[in-house]
């Protein structure tokens, strides 16, 4: 098992309900890719928001990422939508 | 080294000038940018709330400035960007450059803002009049205003 | 309509920036630029002296704003010019616009700035640290870039 | 005669020795051209300074103008090196 941090923000946030979690991962998740699957296939409203994969952005240990992405234990990956600031 | 503050508080233009200049030493430029909460036409909106990613937001900012320092040969620079509600009218950002001529400055001012919008990661909430809160959506101008500054 | 100061005393940019805003109204995005009298490194210099053509400069600068002001919808804007002798290290110009996006005021303000070092009637004289005084000669490079300004 | 007022500026105020004067003009002086011609003629530092044609500008009655630019009785004519302002 292994074990990362997952942080959500903004509409994400919202509507997850969460705004970061501690998550055992199964084997076989290796990236971004396949943890968004793995998060997807615990029903609910990760069924729901995390189905939008065009306005979902991710980050890695603070580091823009994408799918493809590699994901280890204990990394920091955050899910979040386009960016609007400044 | 550019300074930079993420958080809650307010600033003073004037305030910012003057810690520019105690840093920058000889300069012929300052250029600066400062992003207000508008009303807006369609949606009349009363607030504005700021999210951000502590830690990577402050991390991404000191990334651009550092790129900005160096290509734009800046002697100082300063980014303040607000985080929490905003009423309408608030000041939201600051971007502060100064160096030897006025197209550097100019120029490393457009690039950090153009930049702050795509790659710092905070995230603009709308509280309009009518009361409904709107996630505001992310606009494609602006991933086209930064790509600009990409060099091939 | 913008304001326009052409004179010896110097200015504070957060008492302008205050000015500007109560002048502006629902704005999303304020630029400003300002120039200062600069070290130099071939010649050491130790201050600037400014002459300017009474009238018309003043006109001048109303003519570049007023024109600034239509081509980037301005909804405020503030030209401060500064004559006579100024110091190393002093202030000599403040341009400073107010609109609803970001790309017009900063455009906005790289335009005046531009206009100015070409068709305000000013004139530098250069003190240097030898006692040696030199009027400034003008650059092409400043023609170069008010005529990208020029549309066709 | 035509009575019209200089004003020099910058070093040509200061090798003119002079920052503003009213002049007489003699028949057939219709443009700053033939202005800067009879002013040169008047010899010692104004033949000197204003052969520097390609350094000086001039402006008839505060708009900006050129060795064509006619001239009328009452302007006020104002000769000057290129700007170095902002």
């Amino acid at each position: 098992m292994m074990v990362v941090r997952l942080l959500y923000f903004a509409w994400l946030r919202e509507r997850l309900g969460c705004a970061e979690e501690e998550v055992a991962l199964p084997p076989g998740i290796g990236t971004v890719g396949d943890l968004l699957g793995w998060l997807r296939g615990r029903g609910g409203a990760y069924a729901a928001v995390l189905t939008e994969t065009a306005r979902i952005r991710s980050a890695v240990n603070q580091d823009f990422a994408s799918d493809a992405t590699p994901i280890r234990a204990g990394d920091e990956i955050a899910l979040f939508p386009p960016i609007t600031g400044g | 080294m550019a300074f930079i503050r993420v958080g809650p508080e307010d600033f003073d233009l004037g305030t910012e000038m003057a810690a520019l200049r105690a840093a920058a030493g000889d300069i012929g430029a300052v250029a600066s940018f400062i992003g207000i909460v508008r009303g807006g036409a369609a949606a009349p909106m009363t607030a504005m709330t700021l999210e951000h990613y502590p830690g990577m937001t402050e991390r991404a900012i000191a990334s651009m400035a550092a790129e900005a320092e160096t290509r734009f040969a800046l002697s100082a620079c300063r980014v303040i960007h607000r985080t929490g509600r905003i009423p309408l009218g608030g000041q939201i950002v600051l971007v502060m450059t100064a160096c030897g001529h006025r197209q550097a400055a100019l120029d490393a001012t457009a690039y950090l803002i153009d930049w702050l919008k795509v790659a710092a990661p905070f995230w603009k909430k709308e509280h309009l009049a009518d009361g409904t809160d709107i996630w505001v959506e992310a606009r494609n101008a602006d991933d086209s205003a930064a790509a600009r500054w990409q060099t091939p």
